[in-house]
Parts: structure tokens; C-alpha cells; sequence
């Protein structure tokens, strides 16, 4: 069966796998990596320093995998919903719910951030009910213009090496920590080349591709997505290019890893060119200093120096630059801001940046929804006024 | 030259010919479950109205929830853009229109050429909604069409304070029973409406002139009681609100044909 | 007073001050029953209105919810809130003052105590509890219309009208503009970003007080840096300096609202329950005014002494008769419903033992050694992470568990009531674990009902009386 | 004799108790009357067995309607009266469920029949009785035999509408795209039995388990309901409506020996 879903993704291009990649212990290479007694570590915000997870040699030459932890696939909330209440995201609910069907047995660990209230607020759920073998939290400040508060994310990340190297294997040699260092700044660079092609004036791939890469990347060893994505990008480059758009749109707001929001968007003609994500963008912005004599540190500060996510309580106008920015790179006829409903931070969030933005004469869209993609004919309305109110 | 738009809701459909001239013919059905359905039937009712045939429609736009399986429109347009849109062409002052549908209930606030400027939908509660007063005309065993002139003659207005629909129709079943009169519980439910539509128009705001579309636009009570929630005047349209998306989507035909048109001359020199 | 003086300038400051006197004069006008203070109203507005305006008063006064007032005047709260009145005034005044003559506008979240600000001679705003908290439970008309402002700009309904209101009070002019905002980055998102979203709007810095995630030693040292550099900054921004004297003054007069604090804790494990619930709520006013002047322990000390003998008397508050239902708010109380404790008494003799705005855990928080800056700055930070509202909310939730069961047990608890805020989202996460640990480690049952804490149209007082009867009719007999 | 009363939403119950033996129950229509229903309800009992009021020693009330009822009697609050029918009915039972026109409820009791601990759900009508009779008028059918056809279902479709109102249309359109009854309405029953199924989960759930309350007449939602809580459900045996009003006849001098 394994083998058989292998020869089945090995046989297509590397576009169409990053593309089509089963999800979660389905994904193929997942259970070859599994197979070869590698682990795999599972985090749930983009404040987990991954390439440090990466770096730590498992016992025996194995590795250890980091892998982000989503909602996609997700059919229903019961069990979350009974022990959460409904005011609690259903992005949250969705994964602890996938975690309470067995969907992420296959983690070997989990590292949790005191990232949002509803998110880091589950981990309860998950240490009691869920068990995995390894749950940690890494606590990060909500400023990062301090070296107090550098130096405290610093000792979290060292923290977190150590607790899974110490189940595992070893703390990282030097040159270990590089390659990881190396292997991550690559992904970013890969990563920010698709973006380069998404804002084309004839752009080599749709938003909802985009995402399904993304996803992609989520779920492989970075090392094995770059080939890929190498030779994906060649494949992207060769395609003609998308012409038949109605108009070229910008995505910001929460949580997005599920391309179905990204498809009712397109479905209405619109284009999804770029994002302000923390699953997206921001998830690539910045490098690490591979010159770094203390590369433990230069990650971390790589961490602490990228474009903020709002639940960091400062810098809201250095988001809204940075959404201006891309919007001017990729050329987009406006701006959809989303939230997942009772995410407060992005509620407010997009409050400001969306005035901001519009004062800036780039029209704008609010849209409340929820996780899981129903209601998508109502969303779709909306989507589509927006874009007959631009004009296009 | 004749152009038609079709509008299916989840409680009526509407289709409106148009010429040059202005409105030719325009039908109101109930819904037929199928959306495709109740476009054929609508549609051949107005072309029977006005004996033209559907051949000699040179464009027709749909709008709706179902708008895109619509077999003979050539095109589609949210009914957002298409109440904004009818409502300008009938009457050039309205900048903020109040559509109460079936299932949506949107505040939309248009530009002198009726185009979008912005807008806002109810979230996926009925309260509020036409639903919501379909369900109380139910209880009265009358039309929902009554409603308006009953809560007219309102005086003591009941407090009606659940949220959801459903209790809603449970709450006047009491209030019947409690002895209080039909017309002063259509006047608290018309009230009961107006604070709802008001949190939804507070998000956009309200330019004037004032209009309400749709089925509910034609219930006087609930007309009054948001003149007074909000303390403004709402225009009444010199059409059936009903058919304002309809004709929306008439007239975006009419333009969309002329682009089009434009287009292949370009095309053809 | 001057009409421009920011206690007329400001309507909630305004309505502070003017409350702080009715209360006073109201309560000391000899009235027992409700009829009685409107026969005596004429006399009361006499008095008031030689500060006051007449007709702001008046209407004011037709503003009080009765039943407040009326639970108020019932000897339990009679002596204790005239003290609160006079502590409070005495803040109005230096605070308006403080504003009049043009020195900075400092914002202050209460889960760090505000003798620092004191001692750099900062007189800080407290919107959180001095505003939305007092003025919703006072008065009918409470935030609803700020919290409407908030909803027409597309805040949810679900975002916290503790925060929520007050920060639009800002906007449409009813508070004074800040020039520096002090945040925690606890308890919740909601307040975090509305206070982010008022320091943007504002054009003003917002100091972050960074709350770690963890209670351990390693995160008090962080905590207490981060207070140092908080200071720093303050200083920089305000140009005011902090005078350690000062600060052992304002550290001292908390010590000793600490003191009558944990006495009062200890004795509400008395059976019966000597503390009436009502004054939880006005406690926590004092909590935010912590160390302000001696005016904020006499009222403390009147509280501690009067329930001291009511428990050395044997007596209980309850009407005669009343079987005790010793009730655990594993919440916390509701601001716009205040006299709903004082209902619980009279109608269920439901008694009301700790709740997640009142609890502080004496053996941890104890007294700020006031020996140097550095044991007050530790002193301060370490009751600051353990402060009411922020040990339940910065790490774990199991910190509210155990807590809260804890509690449960020491107190003989009966019966909890969780009426949890719906912006309380880390609240409804833990909401069932703690309903389970009480059911199933000490058999005791919990009502889960939800409302919004400084906005009743969500739910109706009807609506929670209701709930409650049939809570208290059904399991508490 | 002691006549136990529950007046619900929709309907109104009375059960007539001797010597604490069962005699007789009835029930009418509520039609949002109570002072009606209740005057209805005697008159049943007049008819049916030709007992009069006075013959009653005692009369309970409980339910939405209490209040309502001028005539003096008892009242007794309706989880009460739930607790004391489930243990009348089965001795061994730790928790109980009734899922009524408005509002479901689950609450755990002691083996006097004393309330332990409950919760209530009733923000809105989606999971409620109410919610289904729309839908079944929606697709013609009666709540007799929509457990059949629900059981004939032979796929699972998802109902993305939380509200009973929009479930109507979204219920009339799968219709019309061909979606058979039969799936539908195991749909729906589904769905709303994970709210229930949720609403319990909130409560530690012990011992055997009673269910009450008129949609515990749908055999296919009991089904589905042991299926979701694992567990055996036993429906009261007098008749699932008639758990309260039982109850509320117990109650009288201390209830259940």
C-alpha cells in the first residue's frame, strides 16, 4: 500500500506532486521518512524555530522532522466543540479535533507556542488527551524590541533543543546547525521566487496552486521540498502564464492553509497574487545569518527580526507598510482581509490595517468566515460585489 | 433592442424586460425548490406578459443565489451590484439602499451611476430576514403582505427579545395567547427587525436618499419602524421593490451589451 | 469648578466624580429603604449640587439602577461603600488635578499595581475597572453606546466591553487622550489589541509589559526586568522620575490593603460566611487604586473589621431562616449586573466564597519588602503575576484549576456558578475542565451560562435571574 | 390521587398517580396557551377516565407553562421532575437526557434521584424539537416514519446550516438536486444528535442513562445517540414525553422511596 501511493506520486512531475501530496500519514514520504526511524515533530505557529528542530542528529543517524500542524481535512468538531465551547476559533477546534481522531499519531512530538489565546490554550488538550510522546512549550514574548525579551525567546529555543534532543539524540554540531541554517534559508529563497512568479503581470501559477506548495513545504523535509521545488519552479517557468483574470488580489488576515478559501476567492474570477500570511509570506520573509559565529542565536533572532504577526503588540505600522509593499510588487487591484470568526487578533488587526490601506486609496474587503469552508455561495457573493465594486 | 435580467432569491424570483424606453413587462414567482426552474418559469411568464420571444433578448444578465446555472443568461452579477444598480436607474438620488431577501439581508451604498461603493450582509442567522417575517404571517395564519398594514394600526408595541427566529414565532404564539393584539405584536416585531437591520447599516453607515428593496420593502410597518430606529426617511421606490434586482441585472445587460458591442466594432476596423 | 477642567471636560471622569459624591452623601442621608432616599433626594441634591451640576445630577441619579441602590443601602454595604466613595473621590480629584495641569496621560492596565506611576508622581487612568467596571454596574445606560461605537467600526460582539468601551470613550472625546499606555501582555488578545489598536490610533507609545508563560523563579527575574525597563522607558517618555521614598510610601499603604485583603479571603472560609458578595466588586476597585493613599485601607479596614464581628457575633447577613448555599464564582462577578450577589443572598442565601476577580493566594503574593527599589520592584512584580486576573490567565490553565479547586475545598463550597464573560475565550477553554474536576473530584455542580460583562443586552438580568432560580431550585436543595 | 403536569412548548403532559402507583397519563396540544392547555388537559382526564379535579390531593406543575397556571398548585422545577421519573423508571440510572421542543437538557442524579449536576442548551433552535418539525414539513414527511427512511440512508451528506431557518432551504434545495429524503433526514438527525451528543460530553456521564422528551420517539435518534455516546439509552418508559410530568407526580412527599 505504501510502496504503491509512493510509485504512484514518484511517477508524477515534482510540480504535480507538491501539487496532489497526501495529507498528514498519508503523505508517501512521510512514511518512508517514518519508515527509516526518523521522527517527526509537529508545531503549531509560525514562532517555533523549525531549522532548530531540523538540526538535532537523532540517535543512530536518524533526523527528526518538523512538521506545521493544520486543520486541513477536517469534516467536524464534536469532540472539540464539547470540550472548547463555541467562542473558541474553528481553527483550533479543527486541529485538536484531527488530533482526537488519531490523524496526528503519526507525530512523534509537539511544540506549542503561547502564540494566541484559543491555540495555546489547547495544549492542555493535547498533553491530557492527545499524549504525544514529547509536548513542549515555547513561551514568546509579544515584543520583540527588547534584548530582554530576545535574549528570554533565545533560552526557549536552546529549552526546546535540548528537551527533544535529550528523548532523541544529541544537541546539534556546529556544522549540523549550519546545514539546517542553509536548507531553511534556501526553502525561504525558493519560496520567495514562487511569490516572484505569482506577481508577473501574467503570473505562472494560480493562488490556490500556490497554497497547495505551501502546504507542501509544511509537510516535507525541507531538504527533499527544495529539490522539488527547484525543479517545480522550472516547470512554473515553462507555463505560458495566467491571462484570463478578472482582477489580482491580495490576501491578509488569519490562519490560511486550506486552499478552499483560496478557490471560492478564484472561483469568482479573481486572482489570489499574494498574501501577508503567517502561512504564506510571512512564514518566508527573512533569512537567517549563516555568518553567524552563535547560529543558535542568529535563528532566533531571524524569529524576532522578521515582519511581526499582530499578536506581537507593537509594529502595526510596519505590517501595514509591509501589506503596501506587497501589494505594489504584485500589482493587485485590492485587498481581501479575513478572519476566522472569534480570532480577536485578527478582528482588530484587520481593523487597522484595512482603514489604513484603504486611506491609502487601495480598495478593501472584510470578510468574516469560518475555518472549515462551508457557506462558500454567501462568501462567494461577497467576493464577487468586491470585485464589481472595483470595477472589474 | 430588448434586454432582460432575472433575479432568483430563495423566496421569489423576478425577471424585467427593458428597452430603450424603460420597463417593457416584469413577473414575480415563488421559488420553485430548483433555481433553474424558477428562472424558465419566470422568464417564459414575462415573455408571455409582452409577447416577445426569448430569440429576440439581445443579452440577459442573471443575479441571485442562483445566478450562475442560469442555461439562457449569457452573463452574471451579484445581487449586490444589481439592487444597487436598479434602485439609481428608477430613482437618480438613492445612495444607500436596504435589501431585506429571503435568507440575506445587505446594506448597500452606491455612487450617482449606481455603481458599489460599499456594502454589508446580515451573518447566517435568520433573524432579520424575510424568513423571519414569512414565519410570524404563518402564525397569524394571514399573507406576510398584511403584516405591514396591521402593524400600522400597532400601538403597544410587545417586547420581543430572543434572538432566533424560530423562539421568535414561539414568543407571538404566547403573545396571542396572553391576549395582546395581532397589530401591536406585528408593530413589536417590525421593531424587533428595525434594531436588527440598524446594527447591520451602522457598519457601512447611511448616505441619503434612502431606499429599501425587496419583498419586506412593501411591509409598512417595518418601512416606519426603521425611519424611526434610524431617524431618517426612506424613499418609495415608483417600482415594485421586488423587482429592483431583477432590473438591475436588466440594466447591466443593456450596458454589458453595449461594451460588448463597442468591443467588436474595436475588433472589427 | 472650572468648565474646563477635565473633571467636567471628560463625561466618565465627570460621572467618576460625581459619583464617587452621590454615593457618599446618598448613602449617609440616613435613608434605609429605597422610598426613603427618594423622599430624602431633595436634601441629597442640596448637598450635591454646591460642587455639581444640577441637572447632570439629577439625571445621574434617575440613571442608578435601582436594585443597586437599594442593595446598597442594606447595612452589610452601607458603611463599607461610603469609605470606597471617599477613597475613590480622593483619586478623582488628584487625578483631575493631575490632568488640569496639562502633565502627561498615562494609561495603566490594572494587573500591575500602580505605585511605580505614584511615585514618579503620575496620577494614571484606569479605564478597565474605575470606568467600564463602575459605571455599567451603576448605572443603567452603562458603555452600551461606546460598545456600539466599537461594533458600527466592525469589533465583534465578542471582543471584551471591558476594553472595548472605554478605548471608544477615548475616541468620542468622553476620556482624555493618552500619551503613554502601560499594557501587560496578559491576560487576553482582546485587550491586547484594543489597547495596541488605541495606542496606534492615539499616536502614542505602548509600553508592553511582557507577562511570561511559566510561574518559575527563571520567569520572575525576566518579569521583574521587564518592569525595570517599563520604568525606564516610563520615565523617558512621562520626563517624570521615580522617587524610591515615594515609592516605599505607596508600597507601604498596599501592604496594608493586602493585609485586611487576605484577612477578609481567610474569613470568607467561615461557615457562615461572614463577607457579603457584593463588596468583591468594589474590592477590586481598591485593588486597582492599590497603594493610592491611606483612604484605600480605611476601606478595607471598615470592611475587615465589620465582617470580623459579624463572624466573632456568630451573625450572618442572611435573611432569617436561609440555609447557606456556599457558591464558588469560578468566573468571576458581572459588572453590569452588581447587585446580582446581594439577590443571590436575599432570595437563595446563596453566599459568595472567591471568584477569578478577587482571588489572590496570600502565601505566594504576600507583602512587597520595602527594604530597596530592588524588593519593591521584586515584591511588586511577584504579586503582579500572581494578581487577580492574570495568574489565572498568563500560563497554563491548570493554575485556575487547581486554584479553584483548592478553593472549593477550603471553603466548603456548595455549589459554582461559572457566568462566563463570551470575550473570555481562555475562560470557556478551561470551562469544562474545571466544571469536571469539581464534579468529579468534590461532587460539585457548576451552572455554565454566558454573558457579557459590561453590556446587559446580551443577557437580560430577567433572563439570568431566571437561570439561576432554576439552578439553585434544582441541584442546591 | 396526584396529578403530575408538565406544560411544555408543544405539548402539555399529565400523568395520575395512586398510592404512588402509575394509573393514567395524557397529553394536548400547548398551542402557546398554557391556562388553555392545562384546562384542556383536565378535561382529557374528565373524558378519558372521569376523574375531576377534586379528586386530586395534589396537583405539580412544572415546565415553560407553570407560571403561567392561576389554579393553586405545586410547582417543582423540571430537572427535578426529569431526575425523579429516571430513577422511578430505572434504578440504576446515573444520567438522563430530555430533549424537548426548545430546549435539550442532561443532567447526572444520585440514587435518590437527586440533581447532581446539568446542563441546558437552548441559544438557538438548531438541535431542537422545533428545528425538526421544519424540516419534516420541508420534506413532507411525519416524525412516525422518518426514523425508517433515515435508516435507509445510504450516504452521508453534511448540512452546512447551523440555523434551523437556512437548514429549511438548504434542506428544500438538496431535494431538488436530487438528494434522496432518506439521506437527508439521517443528515439531519445526525447532526442534531451531535449537539446532543456534545451537550452530555460536557457532563461526566455514569451509570445507565434515561432519555426523555418527544424526540426520543425517533427510534433513529436514539440509535444514533447510543451510537455517539457509546453507551446503552433506555427510553422512558412511560412514554419519552411524559418524563417530567411523571416526575412531577413522584415529587409529592419526598418523591421516589
Amino acid at each position: 500500500m505504501q510502496t504503491a501511493s509512493l510509485k504512484v506520486a514518484k511517477q508524477a512531475s515534482p510540480l504535480e506532486e507538491l501539487l496532489n501530496l497526501p495529507l498528514r500519514s498519508n503523505n508517501p514520504y512521510i512514511q518512508e521518512w517514518k519508515a527509516k526511524g526518523n521522527k517527526v515533530i509537529g508545531y503549531v505557529c509560525s514562532y517555533t524555530p523549525e531549522e532548530l528542530i531540523y538540526a538535532i542528529p537523532g540517535v543512530g543517524g536518524t533526523r527528526i522532522m518538523p512538521v506545521r500542524i493544520g486543520g486541513v481535512g477536517c469534516t467536524h468538531t464534536e469532540e472539540a466543540d464539547t470540550l472548547m465551547y463555541r467562542y473558541i476559533c474553528t481553527f483550533t477546534r479543527s486541529t485538536l479535533q484531527l488530533a482526537l481522531d488519531g490523524e496526528y499519531n503519526y507525530l512523534d512530538g509537539v511544540v506549542f507556542n503561547s502564540c494566541c489565546e484559543h491555540m495555546r490554550r489547547s495544549y492542555e488538550f493535547w498533553r491530557d488527551l492527545v499524549r504525544p510522546k514529547i509536548i513542549t512549550m515555547v513561551s514568546v514574548p509579544r515584543t520583540c524590541h527588547s534584548e530582554t525579551e530576545f535574549r528570554w525567546y533565545h533560552e526557549e529555543c536552546i529549552n526546546m533543543m535540548e528537551e527533544i534532543g535529550k528523548v532523541w539524540g544529541l544537541n546539534p554540531l556546529p556544522d549540523q546547525l549550519l546545514n539546517a541554517v542553509k536548507t531553511y534559508n534556501r526553502y525561504r529563497q525558493l519560496m520567495m521566487e514562487v511569490y516572484r512568479l505569482r506577481a508577473l503581470k501574467k503570473p505562472k501559477l494560480t493562488g490556490s496552486e500556490a497554497f497547495k506548495i505551501m502546504q507542501a513545504g509544511f509537510n516535507l523535509p525541507k531538504d527533499l521540498f527544495n529539490e522539488k521545488l527547484e525543479m517545480a519552479l522550472e516547470e512554473l517557468k515553462a507555463r505560458p502564464g495566467i491571462t484570463d483574470y478578472r482582477a489580482r488580489v491580495l490576501l491578509a488576515g488569519s490562519y490560511t492553509d486550506d486552499p478552499s478559501l483560496v478557490d471560492t476567492i478564484e472561483s469568482t474570477g479573481a486572482l489570489v497574487v499574494s498574501d501577508s500570511l503567517c502561512t504564506g509570506r510571512k512564514f518566508v520573509d527573512n533569512l537567517v545569518d549563516e555568518s553567524s559565529s552563535d547560529l543558535v542565536e542568529a535563528v532566533a533572532r531571524r524569529y524576532f527580526s522578521r515582519i511581526t504577526c499582530p499578536r506581537m503588540m507593537e509594529d502595526p505600522e510596519e505590517r501595514i507598510n509591509f501589506v503596501k509593499k506587497l501589494a505594489k510588487e504584485a500589482e493587485v487591484d485590492g485587498i481581501i482581509f479575513q478572519h476566522i470568526t472569534f480570532c480577536d487578533i485578527h478582528n482588530i488587526e484587520n481593523i487597522i490595517e484595512s482603514e489604513a490601506i484603504a486611506r491609502a486609496g487601495i480598495p478593501t474587503l472584510k470578510l468574516e468566515r469560518e475555518y472549515n469552508a462551508a457557506d462558500t455561495g454567501r462568501l462567494k457573493t461577497r467576493v464577487q460585489a468586491f470585485l464589481e465594486k472595483i470595477g472589474k | 433592442m430588448i434586454f432582460a435580467g432575472v433575479d432568483v432569491g430563495s423566496m421569489s424570483a423576478e425577471a424585467v424586460l427593458l428597452d430603450e424606453k424603460g420597463i417593457i413587462a416584469y413577473s414575480i414567482i415563488v421559488v420553485k425548490p430548483n433555481p433553474v426552474q424558477s428562472a424558465t418559469i419566470v422568464m417564459e411568464d414575462v415573455l408571455k406578459q409582452s409577447g416577445v420571444k426569448l430569440e429576440d433578448i439581445a443579452f440577459c444578465v442573471s443575479t441571485g443565489y442562483g445566478r450562475e446555472r442560469i442555461p439562457f443568461a449569457q452573463h452574471n452579477v451579484s445581487e449586490i451590484s444589481c439592487h444597487g444598480k436598479g434602485a439609481v436607474w428608477v430613482n437618480s438620488k438613492i445612495r444607500t439602499i436596504i435589501d431585506i431577501g429571503g435568507q440575506d439581508c445587505k446594506v448597500i451604498r452606491v455612487d450617482g451611476d449606481g455603481n458599489l461603493v460599499d456594502f454589508v450582509m446580515n451573518d447566517k442567522c435568520a433573524a432579520g430576514t424575510g424568513r423571519f417575517l414569512e414565519g410570524i404571517a404563518k402564525t397569524f395564519g394571514m399573507h406576510v403582505s398584511e403584516l405591514g398594514a396591521l402593524a400600522l394600526r400597532g400601538v403597544n408595541p410587545v417586547p420581543i427579545n430572543s434572538i432566533c427566529t424560530v423562539y421568535t414565532n414561539f414568543d407571538v404564539m404566547c403573545f396571542l395567547a396572553d391576549g395582546w393584539s395581532k397589530e401591536d405584536i406585528a408593530l413589536g416585531v417590525a421593531n424587533v427587525l428595525a434594531k436588527r437591520l440598524v446594527t447591520l447599516i451602522n457598519k457601512v453607515g447611511l448616505e441619503e436618499e434612502i431606499c429599501v428593496s425587496g419583498g419586506v420593502a412593501k411591509n409598512q410597518g417595518v418601512v416606519r419602524a426603521l425611519e424611526q430606529a434610524i431617524g431618517k426617511k426612506v424613499q418609495s421606490l415608483p417600482v415594485d421593490p421586488q423587482i429592483v434586482g431583477a432590473l438591475g441585472a436588466a440594466i447591466f445587460a443593456m450596458e454589458r451589451y453595449r461594451i460588448l458591442g463597442e468591443r467588436k466594432k474595436v475588433a472589427t476596423n | 469648578m472650572k468648565n474646563n477642567s477635565s473633571l467636567i471636560k471628560y463625561d466618565y471622569l465627570r460621572r467618576l466624580n460625581v459619583t464617587c459624591d452621590l454615593l457618599r452623601v446618598a448613602l449617609s442621608s440616613g435613608a434605609q429603604t429605597l422610598p426613603e432616599l427618594v423622599a430624602n433626594w431633595p436634601q441629597i441634591k442640596a448637598e450635591l449640587i454646591k460642587e455639581h451640576d444640577e441637572e447632570y445630577v439629577q439625571h445621574l441619579f434617575e440613571l442608578v439602577f435601582p436594585e443597586v441602590a437599594e442593595a446598597l443601602l442594606n447595612p452589610k454595604h452601607l458603611q463599607p461603600t461610603i469609605k470606597f466613595a471617599i477613597a475613590l473621590k480622593k483619586y478623582v480629584l488628584d487625578l483631575g488635578k493631575y490632568l488640569d495641569e496639562g502633565k502627561p496621560v498615562v494609561y495603566n492596565w490594572p494587573t500591575f499595581t500602580p505605585e511605580v506611576w505614584y511615585a514618579m508622581g503620575v496620577v494614571p487612568v484606569f479605564p478597565f475597572e474605575a470606568f467600564a467596571g463602575l459605571l455599567s454596574g451603576l448605572y443603567t445606560d452603562g458603555l452600551e453606546a461606546e460598545n456600539d461605537e466599537a461594533e458600527k467600526q466592525g469589533f465583534a460582539f465578542h471582543i471584551c466591553s471591558f476594553t472595548k468601551g472605554p478605548i471608544k470613550a477615548i475616541e468620542v472625546g468622553k476620556l482624555p487622550k493618552p500619551d503613554l499606555i502601560i499594557k501587560n501582555s496578559s491576560p487576553c488578545d482582546s485587550s491586547n489589541l484594543n489597547y495596541q489598536y488605541a495606542a496606534y490610533v492615539n499616536k502614542c507609545p505602548l509600553l508592553i509589559l511582557d507577562s511570561p508563560y511559566y510561574t518559575n523563579q527563571r520567569a520572575l527575574k525576566y518579569y521583574v526586568q521587564n518592569v525595570r525597563e517599563m520604568l525606564e522607558e516610563g520615565q523617558k517618555i512621562t520626563g517624570m522620575k521615580l522617587d524610591v521614598d515615594k515609592l516605599r510610601y505607596h508600597c507601604e499603604i498596599s501592604n496594608r490593603q493586602m493585609k485586611y485583603m487576605y484577612g477578609l479571603q481567610r474569613l470568607r472560609k467561615e461557615v457562615p460566611c461572614p463577607d457579603p458578595g457584593m463588596m468583591r466588586f468594589l474590592d477590586f476597585g481598591t485593588l486597582v487604586l492599590c497603594g493610592h493613599s491611606d483612604l484605600v485601607p480605611a476601606y478595607l479596614e471598615q470592611r475587615y473589621k465589620e465582617v470580623k464581628e459579624r463572624h466573632e457575633r456568630g451573625e450572618t447577613f442572611l435573611p432569617p431562616g436561609k440555609k447557606e448555599i456556599r457558591t464558588l464564582w469560578s468566573w468571576g462577578w458581572v459588572a453590569n449586573m452588581f447587585y446580582l450577589p446581594h439577590w443571590l443572598e436575599e432570595t437563595f442565601g446563596s453566599t459568595y466564597m472567591e471568584c477569578q476577580l478577587s482571588y489572590l493566594p496570600e502565601d505566594i503574593t504576600g507583602f512587597v519588602d520595602t527594604t530597596n527599589l530592588d524588593t519593591m520592584l521584586e515584591g511588586l512584580a511577584r504579586r503582579s503575576m500572581n494578581f487577580v486576573m492574570h495568574r489565572t490567565a498568563m500560563s497554563y490553565s491548570d493554575i485556575w484549576v487547581n486554584d479553584f479547586v483548592t478553593i472549593a475545598r477550603s471553603h466548603k463550597v456548595d455549589v459554582a456558578i461559572f457566568g462566563g464573560n463570551r470575550a473570555c475565550k481562555h475562560a470557556w477553554t478551561l470551562c469544562k475542565i474545571l466544571s469536571d474536576a469539581l464534579q468529579e473530584q468534590l461532587g460539585i455542580p457548576t451552572l455554565v451560562w454566558e454573558h457579557d460583562v459590561c453590556d446587559k443586552r446580551f443577557m437580560p438580568h430577567s433572563k439570568i435571574k431566571e437561570l439561576l432560580t432554576e439552578f439553585f431550585t434544582t441541584v442546591a436543595q | 390521587m396526584i396529578l403530575g403536569c408538565d406544560i411544555g412548548t408543544a405539548l402539555t403532559k399529565g400523568v395520575i398517580l395512586a398510592e404512588g402507583e402509575y394509573i393514567f397519563g395524557t397529553s394536548v396540544l400547548t398551542r402557546a396557551n398554557a391556562e388553555r392547555a392545562f384546562e384542556d388537559l383536565l378535561e382529557a382526564i374528565r373524558r378519558e377516565r372521569g376523574f375531576k379535579l377534586d379528586d386530586f390531593k395534589e396537583v405539580v406543575i412544572t415546565g415553560w407553562g407553570e407560571g403561567r397556571i392561576r389554579l393553586p398548585h405545586r410547582s417543582e422545577p423540571t430537572m427535578k421532575c426529569i431526575a425523579q421519573a429516571a430513577i422511578w423508571d430505572l434504578p440504576s440510572c446515573r444520567f438522563a437526557l430530555c430533549l424537548g421542543a426548545q430546549q435539550s437538557s442532561a443532567l447526572i442524579l444520585n440514587d435518590r434521584g437527586k440533581v447532581l449536576d446539568y446542563r441546558i442548551n437552548d441559544k438557538c433552535a438548531a438541535g431542537a424539537g422545533r428545528f425538526l418539525d421544519i424540516i419534516f414539513e420541508a420534506l413532507e414527511t411525519t416524525p412516525e416514519e422518518s426514523a425508517d427512511i433515515a435508516r435507509s440512508a445510504d450516504k452521508k451528506i453534511a448540512m452546512s446550516s447551523q440555523c434551523a431557518v437556512f437548514a429549511e432551504s438548504e434542506v428544500v434545495s438538496l431535494v431538488n438536486d436530487g438528494e434522496s429524503v432518506a439521506n437527508i433526514l439521517e443528515a439531519i438527525f445526525r447532526s442534531l444528535v451531535s449537539g446532543v451528543v456534545a451537550l452530555s460530553k460536557r457532563l461526566p456521564i455514569r451509570g445507565e442513562i434515561i432519555v426523555g422528551g418527544g424526540l426520543a420517539n425517533n427510534l433513529r435518534i436514539v440509535e444514533l445517540l447510543e451510537e455517539g455516546l457509546g453507551k446503552k439509552v433506555k427510553v422512558f418508559r412511560l412514554g419519552p414525553s411524559f418524563i417530567a410530568a411523571m416526575g412531577a407526580a413522584l415529587s409529592v412527599n419526598g418523591g421516589v422511596r
